[in-house]
């Protein structure tokens, strides 16, 4: 019985969320507290209080959600490269868990970036969608990171998945500058689309500080998920622990 | 079959396994000199099949350690893979492929491909030697899982429930074929349920060793609240 | 280490012959889905030159990706993968050995069949050779990183259609430089500088592939 | 009877469920393999526009047809077809069980995924109607006679490559008119007749291919 | 069980048996009550499973007739179906439902919903109820398999080596519901190579009916080239 406990403590002895959850429970309240602030305070400033724009006219208030999102689903990713990346060489689950519940969240707001600059496309453009080499980038990121949440749900054992998604995103974060770069090369080579392409608009001075809020609120928002969906993640593994332990034998 | 290294040890220690998140075995020791059997038995799902994916360093035991003559195997894995035959519950056998052609594949892979005939005669598959792998019945593939044995002299057999739809002739057969080699130096670990003709055979019983359900729920039943966090992932 | 990199070749090549006509299909459906394309897309003979080096290379892509699931799989099933991998070839020999196999019984017929395809579509003629050229630098890149994908879903019922999803993203820049190399020779532009990148990529991919696949199959084993 | 099928349907479907997203893979496929045609063919708008209905279409085609192995294939390598043939249901409509809950899972979510190709393509908006229409009635027609090539081969090993061998030529006529109704919808023209073909199709392949699937499958089991 | 029909009669009357274009067995015969066992032995590859795919009605035997009552099977092949119950060298259970769902789904497709609690708890699955298939052992999925005897009520069932990866306590529950099964009326065919607890069965040595190899190659060898003609395609 002595050695069974032995056993147990020492199968678990670097498995140990206690520590992540504690810092958590400090966090959260400020990832919270600061996403809700500067999201609200660069909506407003962005919205209604900077002036409109002299070409663009209203729409390019869109930036203000388009530009963030478009930053938050890369850095996302290389997040969760680096997670994926720890979680392969230690085998520590709390990085295998950090990477899984990233995706979700970066998927999202790539989606996000995808959906606002196709809506900004249509009064700038005239069409939803061009084949520019940004925008093409941007699509082929958004279905690396559904390839990685299908694989990692597609494993009934979850440490399994973490493990086949960590390989995936390692892989696809090599992937990633290769395909801008091609793409890039791409949309030079071929004749340019018959729309001239997203013309950087000179940034005001009075655009970046609602930029900057947006961007910062961003930030904060996905922590405070992360926070969220790892202690869900955490709580499911109990759960999951405890049913099968029942099941046994 | 002179060429088995005598006077080889493996041994494990206190080792420990997790399957699915759940934990399956712990505190399992033994030690298997040259010549040896271990005899693995107890109730469907107490972890014989993992602890011979363990010895064959499929899986990695949570806890605990393996050595091979004082060495521990995580040290030289290569060196582990060669000197070890595993046959589990999968019987390996290419359906278009010859039984002959099937085996000799993995006597020439191994450098023996002269071995792969003898190995079907020992097995009484002479016959079925041009027989495509797809038309042989369920014990007729099992001997032809088994016969992979010969395909190169191995120290170590790891034999996940052999017998399992061979006939009695087979059965014979194996147990000849195990003491054999035995006498040449030769360990084998077996998983099985039913008897089997292996003599001076360490026994272990998973099911002793298995981590009750009480201990793996009352532990954290018993916790405190704020102790929660602790639990293992 | 050789004679069993060989071995497993030669079986690999003879399992694929005794699998009849179906170890031929990859390129059977090449043909097929290319020449349904003019079907889709109509029969105007100009429209059809422009889009050509894209079709082909589009098609020589689902060809490669569509038998995928059976590069692991079959071995996984029926146990003989436990067994590669504790033969005496490391696994990431094990991989390439099988890649190649692989790559020999649907890459490279597609390369055969190519020319056929470009006539079909009314190709120009001055991009024949660089399209076979791009293929034969191209496919063996798609093998490898969709060995990878395949490594990744071996022990999934459903591997076979997850892997594209897994694979496709990840195909992009070959498809654009492939189909650039067979742009630019029909203007007449050099198209030294896709090839380079091409061959770079092959390179690349023959050192980082199989690692990530024996990975991923040593995970699957557990 | 009825409670049978709704049985198979049900199980089915709850498979499909907890594949999570690698059962929604078809429909990804399609997406994925619609978007890498601008990268083979180029970005200019008014080509695409121009190859949009025949590109949509040939995609749903290969999507539907990609998970078509594991209609019958898992079923009867875990032994469950073997049960199913013993059951009360007569065996052809264990097939139209199975069929419409593939449909349901792959052919479905292509509908409704593809107007979104339809505006990364640049197809005109007159032609989406009659894209939904045309789809709504070929998938399924897809789906089932794509079930007599995955019954043919489910015993197979490498029956996943052969089935498209065996059903892409019998999705050549539903292909042109589903493709004739789009354009005809774009340049202005009726496309009555092309539809009434579709469904009187749809018709025949529900009488049809189920018949034929449950002769195969009997075959297999032998 | 009283519901299984009383003095029901399965009789077979010179049955033979061609696989892959090679005769297997030919000149069988038996006869089985209501009550009765019949226990298929022999070596490797003499045809036991076949003779039970025969019996299920996958494969048609070559010569010979199979009849229920008097009436040949032929005449209503789902009225045979809806009988019998069939348990092959395959598990079929589905690795992503659970224990519980995957043998619901045999119960309710035949009207039997109910059944199915039931059935895992003969035989001790009830605590892996909620597994998904896919973590089971080999001898847990073995036991899913055989709770499907009990989703619905069928005079006849069909077992391939039904023990095969069972541990003793699953064989003797087995033993024991094949019992009460046959008290009630109902008959088993049982192939397997271990002895199994059947009392007052009928054994077939499967040995005994099979086309020797060399009695085949032998006959066509005999034939005077004139008469060649007159051989079977
Ligand atoms: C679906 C369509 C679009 C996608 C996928 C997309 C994608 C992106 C991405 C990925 C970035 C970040 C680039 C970087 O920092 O390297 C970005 C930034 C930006 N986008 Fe978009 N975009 C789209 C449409 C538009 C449109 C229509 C406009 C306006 C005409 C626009 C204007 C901008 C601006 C001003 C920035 C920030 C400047 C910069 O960082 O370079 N985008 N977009
Ligand atoms: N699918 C098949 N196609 C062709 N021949 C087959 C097939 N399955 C089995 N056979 C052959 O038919 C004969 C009888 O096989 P069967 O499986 O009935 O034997 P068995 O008595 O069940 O043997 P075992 O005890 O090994 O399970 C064997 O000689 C075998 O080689
Ligand atoms: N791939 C897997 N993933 C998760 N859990 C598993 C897996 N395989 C087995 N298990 C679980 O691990 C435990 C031990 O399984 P194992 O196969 O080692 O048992 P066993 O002793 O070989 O049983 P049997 O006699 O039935 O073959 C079982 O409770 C089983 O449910
Ligand atoms: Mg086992
Ligand atoms: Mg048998």
């Amino acid at each position: 019985m002595a050695r069974r406990a032995k056993a147990r403590a020492s199968i678990h002895f670097f498995a140990n969320p206690g520590r992540f959850l504690r810092a958590a429970r400090i966090a959260y309240p400020w990832c919270a507290g600061v996403a809700g602030v500067c999201i609200a305070a660069g909506l407003v400033l962005g919205l209604y209080l900077v002036p409109a724009d002299y070409r663009q006219g209203d729409a390019y208030r869109i930036m203000f959600v388009h530009v963030p999102s478009a930053w938050m689903a890369m850095f996302i990713y290389v997040g969760m490269a680096v997670a994926s990346a720890a979680g392969f060489i230690w085998r520590h689950p709390l990085a295998d868990v950090v990477a899984k519940a990233s995706a979700p969240v970066g998927a999202a707001f790539t989606f996000i970036a995808l959906l606002s600059g196709s809506l900004w496309g249509q009064p700038m453009w005239g069409t939803w969608w061009v084949w520019d080499a940004r925008l093409t980038s941007m699509l082929v990121l958004f279905f690396l990171y559904l390839g990685y949440i299908a694989l990692q749900n597609a494993f009934e054992d979850p440490t399994k998945g973490a493990r086949a998604g960590a390989i995936l995103a390692l892989v696809g974060v090599i992937n990633i500058p290769i395909v801008k770069f091609s793409v890039d090369w791409w949309n030079t080579l071929h004749q340019p689309a018959t729309i001239s392409k997203v013309d950087t608009p000179s940034m005001h001075a009075s655009m970046i500080a609602p930029l900057l809020l947006m961007v910062v609120g961003f930030t904060a928002y996905y922590f405070m998920v992360l926070i969220l969906r790892v202690r869900g993640e955490i709580a499911a593994r109990r759960i999951r622990n405890l049913r099968l332990a029942q099941a046994g034998h | 079959m002179t060429e088995l290294a005598q006077g080889a040890r493996f041994a494990a220690e206190n080792l420990a396994c997790i399957r699915g998140e759940r934990p399956v075995f712990s505190g399992l020791d033994f030690t298997l000199e040259s010549g040896g059997a271990l005899l693995l038995h107890g109730p469907n799902g107490s972890g014989k099949s993992s602890l011979l994916r363990i010895l064959a360093g499929f899986l990695q035991p949570v806890d605990g350690r393996l050595t091979w003559n004082g060495a521990a195997l995580g040290e030289a894995p290569e060196a582990h893979r060669e000197r070890l035959h595993y046959v589990g519950h999968l019987d390996a056998v290419k359906p278009t492929l010859t039984v002959a052609e099937n085996l000799r594949f993995w006597a020439r892979s191994r450098g023996h491909p002269q071995a792969a005939d003898d190995a079907l005669a020992r097995l009484g598959l002479d016959a079925l030697a041009d027989v495509p792998g797809r038309f042989l019945s369920a014990g007729q593939r099992r001997r032809a899982a088994l016969a992979r044995l010969f395909a190169t002299p191995a120290p170590l057999w790891l034999l996940d429930e052999p017998t399992v739809t061979l006939d009695a002739e087979a059965t014979a057969r194996l147990e000849g074929i195990v003491r054999a080699h035995r006498a040449a130096g030769g360990m084998v670990v077996v998983a099985t349920h039913t008897e089997i003709g292996l003599e001076e055979a360490t026994r272990i019983d998973m099911g002793e060793h298995s981590v009750s359900v009480e201990a793996a729920v009352g532990a954290s039943a018993d916790d405190s609240p704020g102790d929660a966090d602790d639990e293992p992932w | 280490m050789v004679r069993a990199f060989l071995g497993i070749l030669g079986r690999d090549l003879k399992l694929a012959v005794r699998g009849g006509i179906g170890s031929l299909v990859a390129v059977v459906f090449f043909v097929i889905a290319a020449s349904l394309f003019p079907l889709g897309v109509g029969p105007e003979l100009n429209l059809l030159a422009r889009i050509a080096p894209g079709v082909i290379w589009v098609c020589a892509l689902f060809a490669t990706m569509l038998s995928l699931d059976r590069l692991f799989q079959e071995d996984y099933e029926d146990g003989n993968l436990e067994l590669l991998a504790l033969g005496p070839l490391p696994l990431e020999l094990v991989v390439l050995a099988k890649v190649l196999a692989y790559w020999l019984t649907t890459g490279l017929p597609l390369i055969i069949a190519a020319p056929i395809l470009a006539v079909l579509l009314n190709m120009s003629l001055s991009g024949f050779t660089i399209l076979l050229v791009s293929l034969l630098l191209g496919t063996p890149i798609l093998s490898l990183i969709g060995s990878v994908g395949a490594a990744l879903t071996v022990g999934l019922r459903r591997g076979g259609v997850l892997i594209s999803l897994l694979v496709l993203p990840l195909y992009v820049p070959i498809l654009i430089f492939g189909v650039g190399a067979v742009d630019g020779a029909i203007v007449g532009l050099s198209v030294r500088a896709y090839l380079f990148v091409l061959a770079g990529g092959l390179l690349g991919a023959l050192v980082l592939a199989p690692v990530a696949s024996a990975a991923a199959l040593r995970m699957a084993l557990e």
